[in-house]
């Protein structure tokens, strides 16, 4: 045992001499990115790293933020606790960061919000929609997070309201996907909506991500009979429904939120469709096509909706340290709270839960591509 | 010291068909009586809902049967579960996916002979581009088997099928790298159109845009081929099964290894012919999956993998009727569930499905008994 | 010499099986081992076709050594096995076990030929072609095994315990055939714990006795040796 | 390379240097003392000893000594994840391992623990005593009638399986209505006690909630074992490949039903897909280590006694074990439910550990590492699937992160393409995992000689 007690005073020096390198570092800002970029859920990991990279990557050519070069670490969390959780304690008590974006799925977000809150650690979550992600069970407000994106119920609000009042539709049906957060979230608030607006639903049905073939739940509409079809999902669930409902000959319409956006989105299939979105990807507003241009230079694939968030985050993130005036997590809060930025996904602004506030756009699919439809403020 | 033997109460024996033994039958009968009550009602209700929800059962079915056939093969050869099957499909549907996107395989006969019958021509690219996948899947197949199975043929089993799933964890990670297919969905392009009729009052040919009459039936091109190509593969494997040389060294090879070898058989090369022909069919089946769910992904083959394993164990696995039959009652299965009880729940009644046949049937329904250890 | 071992030495794990066996066989002999249990019969027979490793020692057929050919190598130069209980394909038909004996030869007609031969020595197996190899009785079953060990047209025919669990009018029958597939020019090497049918039909016998052989002679010496008689005979 | 690389290595290096010191001075034997002319045994007070100094070690590393901490939270989260996998591997090993059935169902009852534990500390901080007060009963009850009905088929012979199978069944589903009357009855009477959830009340804090914790966490446990118990009953009976796909099949049922569990089952506050929030996070190395080395204690004891006998001999030839005598089918279950018991408790220390619960950490997917983790670290070995657990959790999610980071930001994606290639070469390498069948200290074995040499005047 005596080896073993020197080894642990060995150790323990060893670490108190890493703690000491690893802290101030003067002229850099360390940002951690936490994706998912492996495990068993893939999801759009790449995407967003690489919306994240390039907003770091401009930034760090204009000379940094503070004069300090931001330096990026990017950690797997794999869309998933307990890795999302390793990858949080990880850059935080490791590598002594203060500022996180990530995760992307809202079941990695909350626990690594937790982390982050209680550590005074200000994260920036891109994507994640659930509520949770920024206010606790107890309907408190988390100091330090915050998110890019719109939150479940005002999608699903949004989307609702265009079906009823634009649309003129009465009758709804809902898919959902019950394991995914996201959807969930978002097909429960339209369904709200929609029958407080007056609407009915006439029919709902679950999957699961992993399902390939819809033909039951195809089957089912085809009984319901109604106007609409709300599939708040992403684009791949959205390809493989709507090619499917058009093999069958079916011509209801089918509607979404921003999961739809994407390059991969089959515009054949979906044509007729419309969704809920941040931006439109052919919106003339200059950051979006500077953007959307500086993504495909550097990577040469078309930006989706968790890479602009991606890049909106970080640049956001960027931005209020800037404002703050320096790298302390409590004044950039307060900056954030009071920020106005001009973003690709539009001008951001935060409400007292550290959820975006900014205008949605209504996109419709049609064959030739997606069009701008209308405008729904908050 | 002396040991106190106190006498014990004789046992009573519980005669099969005593009131005890019943019990646990009328458990089994109850639940099958439900689901039947379930079934029945709802063809008398809706008898058109139910047939389609039978031919959309079907596809799924056959499509399984695909993947059924290979993990049965090779269990019944090596009693090895090849979690790496399921990823054989995947880039089975990759390749397919790359050939026709990049190098427009599945119209090469239209570039070198443009005067030929479109419908000729497409029919000749689309079985290129499955050949092509085939071939690779076989090639990965037999790598695999010859890398990371062969050297653990002597091993205690757990490490070979630990080994499957670092096989089968390995492809899918890579494959999900960014320059590899990476983690995207990718829209499949099919190599030729859709076709759908319907039945209503005769069989009508669908237009694009159509939509067919409320009381019709709607069938695609893609299930007559799905179905047509799962019975060629059927009838083919029972003809090598029965019929050649190589077919029967495969069962004498998979009843009993040592003695197989002593009648001169290459038991090694038999099982990579094994693992080769299950890949071949994996291979059609990721095509024919990419092209009736056209969106692929990396993970694709994970759960479709799956399914068709546990099809294979409920039609008895080792059994090729038994994985057909099998994969049959696994579509049927998911696709009554998903119509009559609920979506989310399909897996988890696939696998009390499942589950209920083997306390039936020990071994699953075409199973032989297991040998006792030797 | 058609078949030389030896010195084989084998180990099953740390378990000494054979302890330096030497023994030929010529052209067109029987040669029996016969041995209590254990003592090393079927290890030397699984040896010489192929199923197990020795760690030292050589096994040199028609001059070459095949000490560590793998089996199937071993029955494409001519030595057929027939094991220990049998060992038939039960899920296979009978003209489908026979088919397996006869792998090694690619000619169909050929195959035919010999599935005749077969026929010929047991006209049962014929009644039965299409009955499952797992459905014949223990009689039946040797029968089959051995017809499936003459399929590969071999020059060295091992057979394992043919008597094994056999009526003695099966028994009688079994020996017979052996008889008349060695004077088909076939030479046999029997293993048998059935000592004095097996010494009856044999030209040489050794006698093993815990991995080493004991005597050695010809087999109408040995049955004469008292000690055989005591130990094996039961005379 | 970086030195925290290097120290992510060192780290790999000492938690097993630590594991193994531990099962030494758990394992010590000490020369009796002698005290006043008399001889006093003194190896059991050593090893207790040294086991709480084995504990207090990881504890003063752990504690922040004004901005001075050895250890920091990613390090400890990373050890309570080795302790819960440890408890999840252990179960798995001796129902695997020792036992010879092939599960795939341990992520299932881990699931289950967690949830199970994490609703009773949720509810009991939301001012609701229902959550313990029905599984506590029902728990406690279940098992009783189970073991009533089992003292009673114990009289029958050739009993058909699926017959006392419905039998429990319908025992546990009388058990579990009467839990829930009793919890309607008696939760109201604690109920004011706990006040409301910003302000708690008397019993929702301080050592009041430790209890509760701690009841959460074993009665979680002991109905994860109760469900194995109805589970492996019939499906025990099936061949290995079968009984391994049937639990798969459990596995994945229970996936299903977390995700359902506010649609089709009633529990809205664990939110099926969208994960449960608000679960109180008690679980520290105190906890974490205390039922660690409770499951192998338990875990060594069972392998040392006659059972644990009669499960290895299952394993080595069922027909000689039931020629023995020992009960084959009781056996198997008996190791299926202990196995699983272990992985609730450990489910419920996760729970408590994470805050958060998602099935998504509980997918099928995710099932196979307790599997490949056994095999890792040698069937049948305790100390290897310890020493696999710790080692797995700080290469995987310490050493791998910590290098991959350090190279590019593309390079964390091939992390886990790194771990499948580990995985094969090991097995390649060595298939009879890293420590084969070794034991060390505290968990060896007693090697029980071949023949009993009779001493004289021992004879009875």
């Amino acid at each position: 045992m005596k080896s073993f007690k020197i080894l642990s005073v060995l150790v323990a020096s060893v670490m108190l001499l890493a703690a000491c390198g690893g802290g101030g570092g003067g002229g850099e800002l360390k940002i951690a990115i936490l994706a998912p970029l492996s495990g068993p859920v893939p999801t759009f990991g790449e995407m967003t790293r690489d919306g994240a990279l390039l907003a770091i990557e401009e930034w760090n050519a204009k000379g940094g933020v503070l004069g300090m070069t931001i330096v990026p670490i990017v950690e797997d969390s794999q869309c998933t606790p307990d890795p999302a959780v390793n990858a949080a304690n990880k850059v935080i008590n490791q590598d002594g960061v203060h500022y996180i974006i990530g995760e992307v799925c809202s079941k990695a977000s909350i626990p690594v919000s937790e982390i982050a809150n209680a550590a005074k650690v200000i994260q920036m979550s891109p994507t994640s929609t659930n509520p949770s992600v920024t206010v606790d069970q107890n309907g408190v407000t988390k100091t330090y997070i915050y998110r890019a994106c719109f939150i479940d119920p005002f999608q699903g609000l949004v989307g609702a309201k265009f079906a009823y009042e634009n649309l003129g539709y009465r009758k709804a049906f809902v898919m959902v996907d019950q394991a995914n957060d996201y959807v969930k979230g978002l097909a429960e608030n339209f369904k709200t909506a929609f029958t407080d607006l007056g609407g009915e639903i006439v029919g709902e049905a679950s999957y699961t991500a992993n399902d390939t073939d819809f033909s039951s739940i195809l089957a089912q509409i085809d009984e319901a009979d109604p106007d609409i079809v709300y599939l708040p999902d992403y684009y791949n669930i959205v390809n493989l429904v709507t090619a499917q409902a058009k093999d069958k000959g079916m011509n209801v319409p089918f509607m979404g939120g921003d999961g739809w956006d994407s390059a991969d989105l089959n515009l054949e299939a979906a044509a007729g469709g419309y969704f809920t979105n941040h931006y439109s990807p052919d919106s003339d507003a200059p950051l979006a096509v500077d953007f959307r241009a500086a993504f495909e230079a550097k990577y040469g694939k078309t930006p989706d909706a968790l890479a602009a968030l991606a890049y909106d985050a970080t640049n956001l993130l960027l931005a209020a340290i800037e404002a703050a005036g320096a790298d302390d997590t409590d004044k950039v809060a307060t900056a954030l709270n009071e920020i106005s930025f001009e973003a690709v996904s539009g001008t951001i602004t935060f409400d007292e839960q550290h959820n975006p506030i900014k205008a949605a756009t209504i996109l419709k699919v049609t064959t030739e591509g997606v069009q701008f439809e209308t405008v729904v403020n908050p | 010291m002396q040991l106190q033997i106190r006498p014990k109460k004789p046992p009573i024996i519980v005669r099969p068909n005593s009131f005890l033994a019943w019990i646990g039958r009328a458990f089994m009968i109850l639940l099958a009586l439900v689901v039947s009550y379930i079934l029945i009602r709802n063809l008398i209700e809706k008898p058109l809902f139910f047939v389609t929800n039978v031919i959309n059962g079907l596809q799924l079915g056959f499509v399984y049967a695909l993947i059924a056939l290979g993990y049965t093969m090779v269990y019944g050869i090596v009693k090895l579960i090849n979690f790496a099957h399921g990823d054989v499909f995947m880039v089975g549907a990759f390749v397919s996916f790359f050939a026709i996107e990049r190098f427009d395989l599945h119209q090469w006969p239209l570039k070198i002979f443009p005067t030929m019958n479109s419908f000729i021509a497409i029919g000749i690219g689309t079985i290129t581009t499955i050949l092509l996948s085939m071939l690779v899947c076989v090639l990965m197949a037999v790598t695999i088997e010859r890398v990371a199975y062969k050297p653990l043929r002597d091993a205690p089993r757990i490490a070979a099928l630990i080994t499957a799933i670092g096989v089968s964890f390995f492809l899918e990670y890579f494959g999900l790298l960014d320059f590899v297919f990476s983690a995207r969905f990718i829209p499949y392009e099919r190599p030729f159109d859709v076709v759908t009729w319907y039945i209503s009052d005769g069989i009508h040919r669908m237009q694009s845009g159509e939509t067919p009459p409320d009381n019709a039936i709607v069938v695609s091109n893609i299930l007559i081929i799905i179905i047509l190509s799962t019975l060629a593969v059927l009838l083919f494997l029972q003809f090598l099964v029965h019929r050649t040389k190589i077919g029967v060294a495969m069962r004498a090879a998979s009843f009993d290894k040592p003695t197989a070898r002593l009648m001169g058989i290459q038991v090694d090369q038999v099982i990579s012919f094994t693992f080769a022909i299950g890949a071949a069919f994996a291979g059609l089946g990721g095509v024919l999956y990419a092209i009736a769910y056209p969106s692929i992904k990396t993970l694709m083959g994970v759960y479709p993998g799956l399914k068709a394993f546990v099809a294979a164990v409920l039609g008895g696995i080792g059994s090729i009727p038994g994985a057909f039959v099998g994969a049959l009652i696994m579509g049927q299965a998911e696709s009554m569930t998903a119509s009559y009880i609920s979506t989310p729940m399909r897996d988890a009644i696939a696998f009390t499905i499942l589950i209920l046949v083997l306390l039936v049937r020990p071994t699953g329904i075409f199973g032989e008994p297991e040998k006792e250890k030797a | 010499m058609l078949l030389e071992v030896k010195d084989l030495q084998v180990y099953y794990g740390a378990i000494h099986a054979l302890h330096g066996i030497s023994f030929d066989i010529a052209e067109g002999e029987i040669v029996t081992l016969i041995g209590a249990n254990g003592a090393g019969k079927s290890t030397t027979l699984r040896t010489i076709s192929g199923l197990i490793r020795p760690r030292s020692g050589q096994v040199i057929y028609k001059g070459e050594d095949i000490t560590f050919a793998p089996a199937e190598q071993i029955v494409r130069k001519g030595i057929s096995q027939v094991p220990e209980g049998r060992k038939i394909f039960a899920p296979l038909t009978v003209k489908e076990n026979l088919e397996m004996g006869a792998y090694i030869i690619k000619d169909k007609a050929e195959t035919n030929r010999l599935m005749e031969r077969v026929f010929k020595s047991f006209p049962r197996l014929k009644e039965r072609i299409n009955q499952l190899g797992g459905t014949l009785s223990g009689g039946e079953q040797q029968m089959l095994a051995t017809g499936r060990g003459m399929m590969s047209k071999p020059n060295l025919l091992l057979l394992d315990e043919p008597s094994m669990g056999l009526s003695p009018i099966l028994v009688q029958e079994i020996f017979s055939i052996i008889k008349e597939i060695n004077a088909q020019g076939t030479s046999i090497l029997l293993v048998e714990q059935n000592a004095q049918m097996a010494l009856s039909i044999a030209h040489r016998a050794y006698v093993l006795e815990t991995g080493s052989i004991l005597l050695s002679g010809p087999a109408k010496e040995i049955a004469e040796n008292p000690q055989v008689k005591a130990a094996y005979l039961g005379v | 390379m970086d030195i925290s690389v290097l120290l992510s290595l060192v780290k790999i290096i000492l938690v097993i240097a630590y594991l193994f010191g531990l099962f030494w001075v758990m394992g010590v034997k000490v020369r009796p003392l002698t005290i006043k002319g008399k001889k006093v045994n003194i190896s059991l007070l050593v090893n207790l000893l040294g086991t709480i100094a084995a504990f207090g070690i990881i504890q003063l590393t752990l504690t922040d000594f004004g901005g001075f901490q050895i250890l920091n939270d990613f390090d400890s989260g990373l050890l309570y994840q080795a302790c819960t996998m440890t408890m999840v591997a252990l179960g798995l090993n001796l129902i695997y391992g020792f036992n010879g059935q092939f599960s795939l169902g341990q992520w299932g009852f881990y699931g289950i623990g967690a949830y199970a534990a994490a609703d009773v500390t949720y509810r009991w901080l939301n001012s609701d005593a229902s959550g313990l007060v029905v599984l506590g009963v029902g728990v406690i009850l279940a098992g009783v009638i189970i073991w009533a009905i089992g003292k009673f088929t114990s009289n029958l012979r050739r009993m058909p399986v699926l017959s006392s199978f419905t039998l429990y069944l319908l025992g546990s589903l009388v058990a579990g209505y009467v839990a829930i009357l009793a919890g309607r009855w008696i939760s109201p009477l604690i109920n004011p006690f706990l006040g409301t959830n910003l302000a708690p009340g008397p019993l929702a804090q301080g050592i009041w909630l430790q209890v509760v914790f701690f009841l959460a966490v074993i009665f979680a446990g002991i109905f994860a074992a109760e469900v194995s118990f109805l589970f492996g009953l019939p499906v025990l009976s099936l061949g290995s490949d079968y009984f391994g796909i049937a639990t798969l099949g459990f596995t994945i049922v229970i996936y299903t039903l977390m995700v359902n569990s506010d649609t089709i089952l009633p529990f809205p506050e664990m939110r099926g897909g969208r994960g449960m929030i608000g679960i109180p996070k008690l679980t520290n190395w105190f906890w974490a280590f205390l039922f660690m080395i409770l499951v192998i204690i338990i875990m060594r004891n069972i392998m040392r006694s006659s059972h644990g006998r009669s499960i290895v001999s299952v394993r080595e030839d069922e027909t000689a074990a039931r020629s023995m005598g020992i009960d084959v089918a009781g056996t198997k279950l008996m190791s299926f439910v202990i196995g699983s018991l272990f992985a609730g408790l450990a489910g419920g220390v996760y729970a408590h550990y994470i805050g958060f619960l998602s099935p998504g950490a509980f997918d099928f997917l995710i099932g196979f590492n307790p599997m490949i983790i056994v095999v890792f670290g040698g069937l049948g070995s305790m100390t290897g699937t310890v020493t696999a657990s710790f080692g797995w959790i700080f290469f995987l999610e310490g050493l791998l992160r910590d290098a991959l980071g350090k190279i590019s930001p593309q390079a964390p994606s091939w992390r886990y393409v790194l771990y499948p290639l580990t995985l094969l070469l090991l097995m390649l390498i060595r298939p009879e995992g890293l420590l084969g069948k070794l034991e060390w200290g505290f968990l060896k074995l007693p090697v029980i000689p071949l023949r009993k040499v009779k001493n004289e005047g021992e004879q009875a």
